[in-house]
């Protein structure tokens, strides 16, 4: 058993809360991403769940044992370190080894499960290297490899695929779910990167300022954010203020916007008059039936989409369209369906 | 290497290691000449090996040979070893840190022969740790502590001048060393010493080495600490050096050259032996 | 155990030691210096017989310690400074140059500390005066001293310039640092330490050196050594010796607080980003 | 131009004259600065020439006049150093030849086995002997034969030290035993196995009761263990305890004497340096150094034997009675030859 | 005039060509983005211009003056560097005045331009703290603003955005944009974010092994890639080798592969009768009518889209679908229009 129970964490340093208050629990082989933005306390948190930090308030239990204040060497934990924290003066064998050692796996054990490791993360040409001959892809590789030859019970990833190429990361994350679900490890994983997080994870927690914002299943996540916050920051949604002014004639409701009026078919009822709601840039589809227009203002090209910021109403929102002809200065005409039109927290 | 690198290498050295080649290695030169019979300040200078042979024959001279190594490795051994640990300690500040270290680094500052006197003081058959030692009841008659056989009373002189100087040198090195990096050795399951062992120890293993050569060579050439409070049924080679001295310069010259072999093949040993022990860093 | 816990045991500890470390001989070195000629003290009395502050009035109206601690006190923090700049440029070499038979440089660097003492004494000094270096003997000395005393700073100093981050010089340089502004960014931080080691030692090993300091100072230029030594020769005057390593020892503690708090100020890891 | 050759070709009243013109002259003695300086102030006082007596330790001393040896002038006038030192450099070639010195048969120029050549005199003479505790030691039963010394560390185990190396009054002590026991005549210098096998009888008086004696490091520790009522008898030097009394670092109480087997006598001599910048002053020093009634002084002041024919030797710390127990230094090298094979017997097998 | 020539550059560390023979050039004011695999040598190329590296051979000119030489605090570039190398002693704004100082910039402008740079990066509330008390992210934009503030004629990045969230990459990015195109700044920029890369570039250089591959714009790099190298990695393509048959009616060519019969309208010709066809994930379209069939291996949920793995003729391709609800085990019938399907290098 190694579930992990977070309760009441709390983290100060000096005045400054990098974590507050936060409680939530990983069941045994459950694999949970934390996803917010850049200092909300991502790693912190990981810090204080593998020991390295004192929380200032609440406790810690992993497979039911209180660990608050167990030191990390006696944790079951890895941590794969966003600053890597590889050993400078040992080889990648020789600091993918050092946790085997510890745990004193036999010899050859432990160079199958090096070999095993180089070769899931392609480091075999690096293994007789120094750290500081390594790439910085690499050396995050290392990182990451050093924490799963380990196979703790309780394995923490910290932006563990940031420095690497889309392929190789994608190679890589199967890898890591691979490892994980054959072990049955628990996992708590960090990244910025939400295809990863939506794709790998079991649940999703969503931190903000310390604080969690919203603990649900990637779907949930997706379809039904909890908050605006949420939704602009998964999948970068347009929000803005509307009224909901009543139920709409074919199921739904109308929604008054500074884009005009809008029918949403949402999953959840509207939780005031006055709300937030939220529409996805690439749920936009031009259609010169479409009953919104706007002015394009920029336009990047992203391979197979075509991201364009459109100004309407005085404000600019963002669209994602297949391959477009659009032109900067020229006028665009889309549609929003009443499903994708998403309401959420009351305006305050 | 190119030649312009070269130069620059040179330049750099100039002002330090070319100094010292240019001044000692002259001064080294003559201490070698000496003891094979130049320089002679009484008399003709012959240019012999009997000093050597002499010297070498001698019962005396083999026993401050091997006396003054033992001070010398265990002195080096364990100043850094009591060093470690506090280095160890300080690497982080905390409230009266700064007093701690300023506190453990104190003998450096106290003139080494007024420290042996003290010590003597201190151990004497009537001193006070022998009264207190009687005092306690654990001990019925004052016992004789001074100059005994083991050299322990030399060994913690030394161990007391010069532990500071190995913390002075470690603190430095063992601070430099990152959290993260430590962290992550915890993490992965090493306790307090495999971390010492694995990662503390290779990463500062260069600030150990100099002090531990550094502590050798001291200790290897310790005088004033031996004639106070070191055995009297042998002599450290400095203590040699001057005694025959009073006869012959050859053959004081001879144990002076015998000091210096010692010292730079002995410091050369330690710090390889320290690095194989330790397998550092590749140097860089 | 927390850190704190730690802490506050480690401190009781110390505590303990400390006496045995510090209390008991500075206890010792105060209560001998207060010994008055009269009544020798025999180390079966507690406390001397009878206590005065003769041996220091004494010493203090009826010595060259005036002039003797005036020149110590100008010579030593000279030849720290002066060592420590000669040093710099061999440390960096010996840290950062990669270069064919740079560990027998390394152990070059010790001679000065392997030559025996009388023949650095004798022959070192007469060197110095073939070189006609005598015309001042402060500079005579402080220049024997320097040569006598770079090997510790010479090893102490590669020490921390082997512990400068290359990506810190990187981007220094990368930023249009000078060669000034390149060493207090890149340099400095992981000299800190090293530059107090060195700076220290050196201070200590030259106020107490006495072969070279004796032998060009003479008669002219004492310094404090030569005083503590002819007290504790022949005469062995315990006494007096406590009162002159009493007197040499508070202001080298005040200096050590002071080097330590003028170099020390802000020590955060030298770690930061990916390493 | 070497003031050698211009001081040997002139008359002691030129010297003289010269001397006060110099003014000054530098006495590089190794003990007692602080007592010699109120002494030479007669010096100063009849001459007009100021001395200066620096701090210093005594291998310092020897240590700064060899490595002067290369200068054209130096910083010594007058170097004290213990005659049998003068035997481990060619005197001839580093110091003056003191022949400018008027007549004077009374001064000592050959001591302890060392001739100066003409180039050293002897201004300060010493002796060897026991220190002990009257609380402990009655003056009445004290050991005077070598045999008697082995009775006492016998009765008294650990009550006895002597240091070998440093400072002479141990080796005295050993030397006269083992002379005594040995029967060896030591005023004979030729080696031979067969010498060194008859001083094995004495060596065996050691080795018998190595654990009966206490083997001390130095002079000083001898007699501060002695004060500190560790020991109760130890060899020391006459002059030396002396000053330690006088300066309260132990027991006034303790007292002296040369025992009837004999112990060796000492002494100090002076000489000029080649190089010395005030040749004709330090001249004038010497000369009053040696003559009689310096040494006659120096007798009463600090209880020396006096190194002039002439001067009164009456005020000596020991009954001179005692004096006539002194003995002679052994003639080099057997006394070497006998020394090493003392250490590496006796102390080196403890 | 500051464009970037580089001839014929090699670094080699002992016996490992890290750069093997690239040469290319970056126009004044141009902004050039490399890509390649982790390990291909980007850095290094970058060190190379910046001066820290000497280069094994070849030659690097700047502004029309050979460099090869010069000292990296005579040239006047800035480098973002991947590992951020911050002065550890020196607050957030101490770092970002440090250049500006060296610079010799008026105490005024100085803060002036510290302020905006920490404003644009939103590291306003980190300016005093020291950079071992910064988040991740933090940190990076500490080092991206260290270089940005410098304003010099070459500016440099590596990785600059690799530890930052989606949102916060989005608006970093377009500082970057700004700032180099309001100063005409010559800008080599890495990443191993393709869609990063083809947003931002003018050219992208793709590398491979210490080599260049491609030197193409974004849209040609995506629409016509040179070799099944640059196909894959860009855009993740299923790269299978293929039979040319002959000429398709219709126009086009017809093509012979493990799929089965396939038509390319492909803008290049094809170079050999036996080739490396590639096509998209994105550009399958799953319709009943579609000619092509497999089986669900597996299903990533990503958000707007789903990955799909499809097993057919024993190989598994890759695709991407709008919500879909294909299940793993289900078949799935898709179809791919004859100009998505593209011909590369002959096979060897
Ligand atoms: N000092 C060195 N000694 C030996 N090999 C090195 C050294 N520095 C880099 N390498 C090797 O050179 C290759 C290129 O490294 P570089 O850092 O340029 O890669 P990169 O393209 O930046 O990769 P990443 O995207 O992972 O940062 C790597 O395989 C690396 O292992
Ligand atoms: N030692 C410290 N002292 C003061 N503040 C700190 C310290 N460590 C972290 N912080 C602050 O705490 C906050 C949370 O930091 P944390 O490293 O947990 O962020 P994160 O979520 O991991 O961010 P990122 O995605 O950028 O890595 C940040 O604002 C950071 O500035
Ligand atoms: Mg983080
Ligand atoms: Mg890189």
């Amino acid at each position: 058993m190694s579930d992990i129970l977070a309760h009441n964490l709390t983290m100060q340093f000096d005045q400054f809360t990098a974590v507050g208050d936060v409680s939530f629990t990983v069941a045994q082989g459950e694999f949970v991403t934390l996803l917010g933005p850049s200092g909300c306390g991502k790693t912190t948190l990981l810090k204080m769940i593998s020991g390295f930090l004192h929380p200032t308030a609440g406790r810690i239990h992993i497979g039911g044992v209180d660990v608050t204040r167990t030191p990390p060497e006696h944790r079951d934990t890895a941590l794969c370190f966003q600053s890597y924290a590889l050993f400078p003066h040992m080889t990648v064998r020789g600091n993918l080894e050092f946790g085997l050692r510890q745990k004193r796996v036999a010899g050859r054990d432990r160079v199958a499960r090096v070999a095993q490791i180089a070769q899931q993360l392609s480091l075999e040409p690096q293994l007789d290297k120094l750290p500081n001959a390594l790439s910085g892809g690499q050396q995050q590789r290392v990182a990451l490899g050093r924490a799963l030859s380990m196979q703790p019970s309780v394995i923490l990833f910290d932006e563990p695929l940031s420095n690497l190429d889309a392929k190789l990361r994608d190679q890589v994350r199967l890898e890591i779910k691979r490892i994980q679900q054959d072990n049955d490890l628990t996992a708590v994983y960090v990244t910025h990167d939400q295809s990863e997080a939506l794709a790998l994870s079991d649940r999703v927690i969503v931190m903000r300022d310390g604080r969690i914002e919203q603990i649900a299943t990637p779907e949930n996540l997706y379809h039904a954010p909890a908050t605006s916050f949420v939704a602009d920051f998964i999948g970068n949604a347009n929000v803005m203020p509307a009224e909901v002014i009543g139920e709409a004639d074919g199921g739904g409701w109308l929604l008054d916007s500074r884009m005009g009026r809008l029918v949403s078919r949402d999953v959840n009822d509207p939780q005031a008059k006055h709300i937030n709601i939220a529409w996805r840039p690439e749920r936009a589809h031009v259609s010169p039936e479409g009953s919104l227009t706007g002015t394009v203002v920029s336009r990047a090209f992203q391979g197979h989409f075509t991201d364009l910021h459109v100004a309407t109403g005085g404000q600019t929102y963002r669209l994602q369209v297949a391959a477009s002809d659009a032109i900067v200065g020229g006028d665009i005409t889309f549609a929003l369906d009443p499903g994708d039109v998403l309401m959420l927290e009351p305006l305050r | 290497m190119t030649a312009r690198r070269w130069i620059t290498v040179l330049l750099l050295l100039a002002p330090g290691l070319g100094l010292i080649v240019g001044m000692i290695g002259m001064v080294v030169y003559i201490a070698v000449a000496q003891s094979f019979g130049l320089y002679n300040l009484n008399g003709e200078s012959v240019l012999t090996v009997a000093h050597w042979a002499e010297m070498l024959d001698r019962k005396l001279y083999t026993r401050a040979v091997r006396y003054s190594i033992y001070i010398g490795v265990w002195s080096a051994v364990l100043s850094v070893a009591l060093a470690y640990p506090l280095a160890i300690w300080l690497r982080k500040p905390f409230r009266g840190s700064i007093t701690v270290g300023a506190i453990l680094k104190a003998p450096l500052l106290v003139q080494g022969l007024v420290a042996a006197f003290l010590f003597i003081n201190v151990i004497s058959f009537h001193g006070i740790l022998n009264q207190f030692m009687q005092g306690i009841g654990l001990w019925d008659a004052p016992r004789r502590l001074q100059n005994d056989r083991g050299a322990f009373g030399v060994l913690f002189l030394q161990t007391w001048k010069n532990m500071p100087f190995a913390l002075l040198l470690l603190t430095g090195a063992v601070q430099a060393i990152p959290d993260d990096v430590l962290d992550a050795a915890r993490d992965m399951g090493a306790g307090t010493f495999a971390r010492f062992r694995k990662i503390i120890a290779p990463l500062s293993l260069s600030a150990m080495q100099a002090a531990l050569v550094i502590i050798f060579i001291g200790a290897v050439a310790d005088f004033s600490f031996q004639v106070i409070a070191g055995p009297t049924n042998r002599q450290s080679l400095a203590q040699l050096m001057v005694f025959v001295r009073q006869t012959s310069w050859h053959e004081a010259a001879v144990v002076g050259v015998t000091l210096m072999v010692i010292a730079l093949v002995g410091s050369l040993l330690l710090a390889v032996i320290a690095r194989l022990l330790l397998r550092g860093p590749a140097s860089r | 155990m927390t850190q704190a816990r730690i802490n506050s045991v480690l401190m009781g500890a110390l505590l303990i030691i400390c006496a045995v470390w510090l209390i008991i001989p500075f206890t010792m070195a105060i209560l001998w210096s207060l010994v008055d000629p009269a009544q020798p003290w025999t180390p079966d009395n507690l406390l001397p017989p009878e206590m005065s502050t003769f041996r220091w009035t004494n010493m203090w109206e009826n010595s060259a310690l005036k002039p003797a601690l005036l020149n110590s006190y100008t010579l030593a923090p000279t030849t720290a400074i002066v060592t420590l700049l000669l040093a710099m440029p061999t440390a960096y070499c010996l840290a950062r140059v990669p270069f064919p038979g740079r560990e027998a440089a390394k152990l070059l660097v010790l001679l000065p500390l392997v030559v025996p003492g009388f023949v650095t004494a004798i022959f070192f000094t007469a060197i110095l005066f073939q070189l006609g270096l005598t015309q001042s003997r402060f500079l005579a000395i402080l220049f024997a001293h320097c040569i006598l005393f770079l090997p510790f700073a010479i090893r102490i100093l590669t020490v921390s310039f082997e512990q400068v981050r290359q990506d810190h010089i990187d981007a220094a340089r990368d930023l249009g640092a000078s060669p000034v502004a390149r060493f207090r960014a890149a340099y400095l931080p992981a000299l800190r330490p090293g530059i107090f080691a060195s700076l220290l030692i050196v201070f200590i090993q030259s106020i107490e050196e006495f072969a070279i300091a004796f032998v060009v100072g003479s008669p002219d230029f004492t310094t404090v050594p030569t005083l503590l030594f002819s007290r504790l020769g022949q005469d062995f005057i315990r006494p007096d010796a406590a009162v002159l390593s009493l007197i040499l020892v508070v202001p080298n503690i005040i200096l050590m607080l002071f080097l330590e708090a003028f170099l020390k100020s802000a020590n955060p890891s030298l770690s930061s980003g990916k390493a | 131009e070497s003031p050698a050759t211009d001081l040997s070709k002139m008359s002691w009243d030129d010297i003289v004259a010269q001397a006060q013109e110099e003014g000054e002259v530098s006495w590089y003695v190794w003990y007692f600065q602080d007592r010699f300086r109120p002494v030479v102030e007669a010096f100063e006082a009849e001459y007009g020439i100021e001395v200066t007596i620096p701090e210093g330790t005594g291998q310092g001393n020897a240590d700064k006049m060899l490595a002067e040896r290369g200068r054209d002038v130096g910083d010594i006038d007058v170097f004290a150093w213990g005659f049998n030192d003068f035997d481990t450099v060619d005197v001839t070639e580093l110091f003056l030849p003191l022949d400018m010195l008027p007549e004077d048969e009374g001064r000592v120029g050959e001591l302890l086995g060392v001739d100066g050549k003409g180039h050293v005199v002897a201004y300060w003479g010493n002796q060897t002997g026991i220190a002990y505790d009257p609380a402990h030691v009655d003056e009445a039963d004290l050991p005077q034969t070598a045999d008697e010394i082995a009775a006492f560390w016998a009765e008294n185990p650990g009550k006895f030290g002597f240091n070998y190396e440093k400072g002479g009054s141990g080796p005295s002590f050993f030397q006269n035993m083992i002379r005594v026991t040995a029967d060896l005549d030591m005023a004979d210098g030729e080696v031979s196995d067969a010498r060194l096998t008859a001083a094995e009888k004495g060596f065996a008086l050691f080795q018998e009761q190595a654990d009966d004696f206490v083997v001390t490091a130095s002079n000083v520790d001898s007699i501060t263990r002695l004060s500190d009522g560790e020991l109760w008898m130890v060899p020391a030097w006459e002059d030396h305890l002396a000053g330690l009394q006088n300066n309260g670092e132990v027991r006034g109480d303790i007292k002296f004497y040369i025992p009837e087997f004999g112990m060796n006598g000492g002494g100090n001599g002076v000489a000029i340096p080649v190089n010395a910048p005030n040749p004709a002053a330090a001249a004038v020093l010497i000369h009053w150094l040696t003559s009689a009634d310096v040494q006659t002084m120096f007798n009463q002041t600090f209880g020396t034997a006096p190194m002039h024919a002439e001067a009164d030797d009456s005020a000596a710390l020991v009954p001179n009675a005692q004096r006539a127990n002194q003995t002679a230094w052994g003639a080099q090298p057997f006394r070497g030859e006998l020394e090493k094979a003392f250490i590496e017997q006796v102390i080196l097998e403890r």
